[in-house]
């Protein structure tokens, strides 16, 4: 398919490659490396829950008590149903319990203790990825049964109250005034936690603890509407942070459809490890191919601190990487929820025209993918009335370039986390814009040399330039000294910097984990 | 949801994303400069309207002499929906058929309206709406009702011509539209009609007096002097239905002339 | 210059005709009548100024005084100056004041007599339209010096607080924001006085009264503020009523730029005679075509009333009487400020689009005519927020089509007349749209045969019927008839009903009008 | 717009388009179905806000329990300027040149500023505008005075952390950010901070503590614990004037260490 730009299919393909390239290294990194998420994420899809009388999850305790023995380097799994095999405990939660009472002692078996401890190992993992599958196909019947929506970009809007029993009556008034996606904004600081809350929160700051519970709480809650609607109401939440892969197994195993999944987000903006992050964004998406989950990048947040036109490639970039680690993960096209945003000081001159340029050239370069398009939010005041005006032409630009799902702005952007009459002033402006100008797009026709088509080409090559770049670092891992020295939002990011660090790995030779050996189909 | 449940009704409070948080949103301009001073007078008039906290998010200069202000805050007044006086119908809402049915019987004559609007408004779309065939809301209008007999004199009727009008099609009722609001032009034009026709009529005569209008105040009736006040959103059929439970059903002493 | 529409041109030529047949026997009566108004503008324009103690102007008691004893079918001329000949009074107020004293006996003289009132009358007008004259140069010097607006459209800007004084700083307010054009709107009810009010005033209804000092003290203001702003500010007000002669003339001598002047809103909106508003109409533009006055025309009334939809030909058809009327009476197209406006229900699909489709037709028909864009009135609701958005998408409608005259429009059109604050953030919204998507139009090319073109062509086509369906009247007035029995808008309209008839001769033989006289160049 | 001049203040009325009318705008959500009731809960509200009288202009049902509402009408309260309390800047505001020229001279070594955004909060945007080179509004943050010394921390800082970071470095004034203040989580946290380090150090040697962010009161530092609050659109030079102001210029009695 020809996208209205007319973009050289050879400079396409230029950029693309200077993405691989840049990528697999990384992907090398990751593979030789594992994470204290990743062998969580593994014991929560091999069924254990719940946490301590002080609320820290028994996957924590029971890993910080294996790796105390046997270290972090040969996985979880070994040790653990070696354990389980030599009959230390009956089930996994027994188990937990007795080993952070410190009465188990984890070996490393060998011979046929080895074989057998693998074999149960991925026998029961496996059970917990057959009922990410199920819930996968359930997913598929209720979209069947309740249909999608009628039309494109869905939309997508957020629910941030800090109380699961809030954001619910909030969501389901979203979706009967027209929401088609709700997303559930995280408490600050969860992305720091290392591990995942238990049960269902009323406490968050300007957003909602991510739990399991509260997955499963609003899930349901959703699904009443989409009865009632007639329309299957997707689900999001946050997969990014310290525990990335738990998150997703967590995401798989509710049947969320969409997750904020960022191949570089930790790093950039909440200072992670680089090495923790690439490592946990693999497993994470692996797990969210498996459950058929659309992940939503981060763009948007390079152009709240860089300025939307200087860095405008930088978005480009992002998604051609996002693009790369997500595949290589086994993600489909269609479940690359792309970002980019509406970030451009409305001021400049021509400040529309470049947006929709800006927004062409992701919808030229990626016509496959399912992109997310992000509302003003800087440039947003305590003008309410420019605010919700913003949010009109914001809208007109999505709807102009065939985005597909689209972040409803509020116009109390720059005041309070969104109202609910916010939100339905919101999504009335969404639907006049929709209806009234949703085929506006026949008549848009930019000159092929034009203002609109020339700034795509001039941003394009910005991103190839940028490429090269971090190309041209030396040391085996370009991007890594890439980060390293600020080539990203200016930030510098070393690579033996950042939280998390402690809990990587090299992984020892035997190492072994039943998850990943499933995912990637082995 | 749970908001206090009493016998007699709730006590509320506004709800920005959560239960009792009270939150308002205010705009408004001051007659003095943009400075730090002016934002500090905006909060004090948001606090002086029961804001507390109030946040000014947005202070802006409009030339030398003015301000403009958005304020956020919690607002601390409670509000008792026992309290609330409202008119609500209390009359059966009829269909056209019951309308010219029961005039037929209780009148045997047609029944007589005569509309317009007064003073200097020529804001006719609402009188219309209730007179005309055409209608509102898809209800047809009082022209459609065959036992309704409707002379709408249209825009910038005076008011000697309505009386005038009223006494030669011996109108039952004189249905009135006031738009323009500016100045209390409404109230003040509504005053004198009223009074107008109290010097006209023998009390026991007069036309029934129907007065509506966007901006009017339903429960100001008495204040006006008249029958009845219909606002925003009024549709023909109650008006119709307003009519026959007036002039027929519960119909004065007074033998039809 | 061939539009983005490419309308065939025999179709447009067909429609125009078809205009000037239903014009031309308006003119032909037009031409055989005089009313109390156009009589009471020349003595206007003569000189007579000011009011008796009860404020009934000069120019009425005066007037009134000579039909009382000539009849108006001979005009107030040869009477008026036949007495001063005679030496009744050295100055027409004094002549005024003696006469409305009833000291005075006027008659139609003959021969030299007559000879010398006509040769004083020619002179003393005369000298009135030369004032005009020396106005009109006035305006070019001034936009020569300050100049005129960087960009299309102009912003026109509403005042109505009904106290000039409120409205003068307001006023000057709006221009200091942005604002290119500053109309100032009439009190209710004062297109229904058959006479001009004096003097300043404080007590309007949603809207100040025209009069010629209220018309002096604003355009001294918008001087002083074209001075500060170094750009030309224009000042509008209403021609339109009972009075459309005698405001011209006021008008003219102020230095007014623009006038609400409408063949037909005074019989349809206002109920008055036809005949009467048909010869003032053509008067009155006489007067503006000399005094360089852009007017501007009121098909924006017809979709207050009727479906914008339904109705959008009805607009289309009144334009092209409008213009034939206004060339008719010497102004240029440079002068022709037709009206048209933003009034679909914005909850119908594709409305933004049709919006288009409308605002592109008038601007493919009129080429040359400073077109005035009206922003949406009648869907505008109390819920301000969506408001502000509509407006938003009007100016865009406004940017996009190339008009050249945007009154700008106010959220709380549905609520009161606007706020100081309405207007700065009306303001706001426009600069917002034309610095933002300004040039959009470059990217704008509506298929030849899509959606939008097809819609014009359909209105087109609907315009030229309706055209056929007022010539098929028989009667020698076709448009009078059809007038009369309810073709536009629903409102009938009878020859011989409405306002102001009596007000309204059939010229006398030897009729004679010294400013007709010079307006027409003879 | 002429309006009572008193020695102290003036005295306002809201201006909509005349002088002295009072009109104001207001919005809110009540958690109540539409209804004729609801509208007149919403009234009320308006009313006890002072807003008398108050048209609701527009009524929108939210789903079933929940109605917004848009209110215009004139309030009956005045503003007092005399009576506004703001904090305006006591100090000189100064060039980067004499700032730098007065530590060196009243230092005599350079000033160490430790900065950061704290609690769970990662809005850096705000304090890299004050710290970091490029700064805010054209104005370059203090990174670029030769003789200030910056330790930017960035975010999420814990409490814990800033203070060892300040003595560390020795400190003479600390900087903290707090942008989201949903549920006063900006409150907490900078009182959090100020106990800290009245904890921490001796009260004669405590490092000046400045906060700023876009939701405070200017006028709150004393009930903050600090020494200084800056709100919206606060500059570097704001910051560095006051330092110098409160360090340098009217240095308490301690001799520099
Ligand atoms: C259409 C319109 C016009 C048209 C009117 C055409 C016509 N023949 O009616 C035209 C263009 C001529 C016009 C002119 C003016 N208008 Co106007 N107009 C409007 C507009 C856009 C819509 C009004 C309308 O038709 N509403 C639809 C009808 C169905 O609603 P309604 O009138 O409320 O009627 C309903 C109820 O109120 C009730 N009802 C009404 N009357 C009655 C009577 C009875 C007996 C009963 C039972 C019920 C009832 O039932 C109706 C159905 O539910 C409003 C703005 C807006 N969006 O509201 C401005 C508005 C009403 N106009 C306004 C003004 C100021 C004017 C002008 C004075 C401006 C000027 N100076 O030139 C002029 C002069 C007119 C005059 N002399 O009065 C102001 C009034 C401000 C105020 N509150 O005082 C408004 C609010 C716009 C504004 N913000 O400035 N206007
Ligand atoms: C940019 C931004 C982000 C970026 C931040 C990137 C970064 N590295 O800073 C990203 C995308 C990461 C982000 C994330 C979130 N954000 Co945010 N974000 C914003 C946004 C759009 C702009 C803030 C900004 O940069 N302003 C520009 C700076 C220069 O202004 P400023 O901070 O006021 O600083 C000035 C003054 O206040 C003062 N100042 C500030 N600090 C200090 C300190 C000192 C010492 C001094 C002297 C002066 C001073 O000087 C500065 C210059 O004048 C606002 C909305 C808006 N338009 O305001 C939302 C907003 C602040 N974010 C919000 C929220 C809720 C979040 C999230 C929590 C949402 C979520 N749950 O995911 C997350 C999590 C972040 C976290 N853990 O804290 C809310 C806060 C609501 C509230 N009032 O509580 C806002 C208001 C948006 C909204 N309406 O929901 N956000
Ligand atoms: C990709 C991604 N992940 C996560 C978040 C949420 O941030 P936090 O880490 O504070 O939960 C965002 C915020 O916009 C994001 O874009
Ligand atoms: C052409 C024209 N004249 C006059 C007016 C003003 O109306 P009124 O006759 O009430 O002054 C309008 C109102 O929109 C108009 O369009």
């Amino acid at each position: 398919m020809k996208g209205k730009l007319a973009l050289d299919p050879a400079v396409v393909r230029k950029a693309r490659s200077l993405a691989r390239q840049a990528g697999r290294p990384i992907v090398e990194l990751a593979r030789k490396h594992t994470t204290v998420s990743v062998e969580r994420a593994t014991l929560r899809l091999a069924g254990l829950r719940g946490a301590d009388a002080d609320g820290i999850p028994w996957v924590n305790r029971l890993l910080d008590a294996v790796t105390a023995d046997t270290g972090l380097e040969h996985g979880v799994a070994v040790p653990v149903w070696d354990a389980l095999v030599r009959g230390e405990a009956d089930d996994l939660s027994t188990l937990a319990q007795k080993a952070s009472a410190g009465s188990i002692r984890f070996r490393i078996p060998e011979g046929r203790d080895l074989t057998r401890a693998r074999a149960a190992a991925r026998k029961q993992v496996g059970a917990g990825v057959k009922q990410v599958d199920a819930r996968a196909r359930e997913r598929q019947r209720l979209v069947k049964r309740y249909g999608d929506p009628d039309h494109k970009p869905w939309i997508y809007l957020i629910v941030a109250t800090g109380d699961i029993y809030e954001d619910i009556p909030q969501a389901q008034q979203a979706a009967r005034e027209g929401a088609d996606v709700i997303a559930v904004i995280r408490s600050t600081g969860q992305s720091l936690l290392d591990y995942v809350p238990e049960g269902a929160t009323r406490e968050g700051f300007a957003g909602t603890y991510a739990t399991q519970e509260n997955f499963r709480l609003m899930r349901a809650a959703l699904d009443e509407s989409s009865k009632d609607l007639g329309r299957y109401v997707r689900l999001t939440n946050y997969a990014s942070g310290l525990c990335m892969p738990e998150i997703a197994a967590l995401a798989g195993l509710e049947r969320l459809d969409m997750m904020l999944n960022d191949s570089m987000y930790g790093i950039l903006f909440r200072d992670i490890n680089p090495v923790r992050t690439f490592v946990d964004q693999r497993f994470s998406r692996q797990v969210h191919a498996r459950a058929g989950i659309i992940i939503n990048t981060g763009e948007d947040n390079y152009l709240t601190t860089a300025d939307a036109v200087e860095a405008a490639h930088t978005v480009t970039v992002s998604q051609l990487l996002n693009e790369y680690f997500a595949k290589e993960a086994g993600l489909e096209d269609s479940q690359l929820g792309l970002g980019h945003a509406f970030e451009i000081d409305p001021d400049l001159p021509d400040s529309f025209r470049m947006e929709l340029a800006h927004a062409m050239l992701a919808r030229d370069l990626f016509p496959k993918a399912p992109l997310k398009w992000m509302p003003p939010t800087r440039h947003m005041s305590g003008d309410v009335f420019r605010g919700y005006l913003l949010d009109g032409f914001f809208n007109l630009v999505g709807t102009l370039t065939g985005q597909d799902i689209l972040l409803v702005g509020m116009m109390t952007e720059a005041v309070v986390t969104p109202w609910l009459s916010d939100r339905d002033l919101a999504l009335q402006n969404v639907r006049y814009v929709m209806n009234a100008a949703g085929r506006l797009g026949e008549d848009f026709h930019p000159a092929p040399d034009g203002f609109i088509a020339q700034r795509a080409r001039q941003v394009l090559g910005e991103s190839i330039e940028l490429l090269e770049r971090i190309l041209a670092h030396e040391g085996k891992h370009g991007l890594l000294e890439a980060i390293g020295d600020g080539t990203f939002g200016l930030m510098k990011r070393p690579a033996d910097g950042g939280k998390g660090l402690d809990g990587v790995a090299k992984k020892a030779p035997g190492y072994y984990n039943p998850a990943s050996e499933i995912l990637e189909g082995k | 949801m749970v908001a206090t449940e009493t016998a007699e009704g709730r006590i509320l409070r506004p709800y920005g994303d959560t239960t009792g948080d009270g939150m308002v949103q205010v705009s408004f301009t001051l007659p003095m400069p943009h400075s730090k001073v002016a934002e500090g007078a905006a909060a004090q008039l948001a606090n002086k309207m029961g804001i507390d906290p109030a946040l000014v998010v947005h202070a802006k200069a409009m030339g030398p002499d003015f301000t403009f202000f958005v304020v956020y805050g919690r607002v601390n007044h409670l509000v008792d929906t026992s309290k609330v006086k409202v008119v609500e119908r209390d009359y059966p809402l009829l269909s056209p058929k019951d309308i010219n049915l029961a005039i037929r019987k209780g009148l045997r004559r047609r029944l007589a309206v005569v509309g317009g609007c007064i003073g200097t408004d020529a804001h006719t779309v609402g009188i219309d709406a209730i007179l005309n065939i055409k209608g509102f809301a898809g209800e047809k209008g009082l022209e459609y009702y065959r036992e309704v007999k409707v002379v709408n004199l249209g825009a910038q009727v005076s008011v000697p011509e309505l009386v005038a009008r009223a006494r030669q099609e011996k109108a039952d009722a004189v249905l009135v539209s006031q738009v323009v609001t500016q100045r209390d032009a409404h109230i003040l034009n509504t005053k004198e009609m009223s009074a107008a026709f109290r010097e006209a009529y023998p009390a026991d005569r007069r036309p029934l007096l129907i007065v509506g209008g966007p901006r009017f105040d339903e429960s100001a009736s008495a204040d006006l002097g008249v029958d009845r006040v219909f606002g925003r959103g009024t549709t023909p059929a109650d008006v119709a239905s307003f009519l026959v439970h007036r002039l027929v059903t519960q119909r004065p002493g007074r033998k039809a002339s």
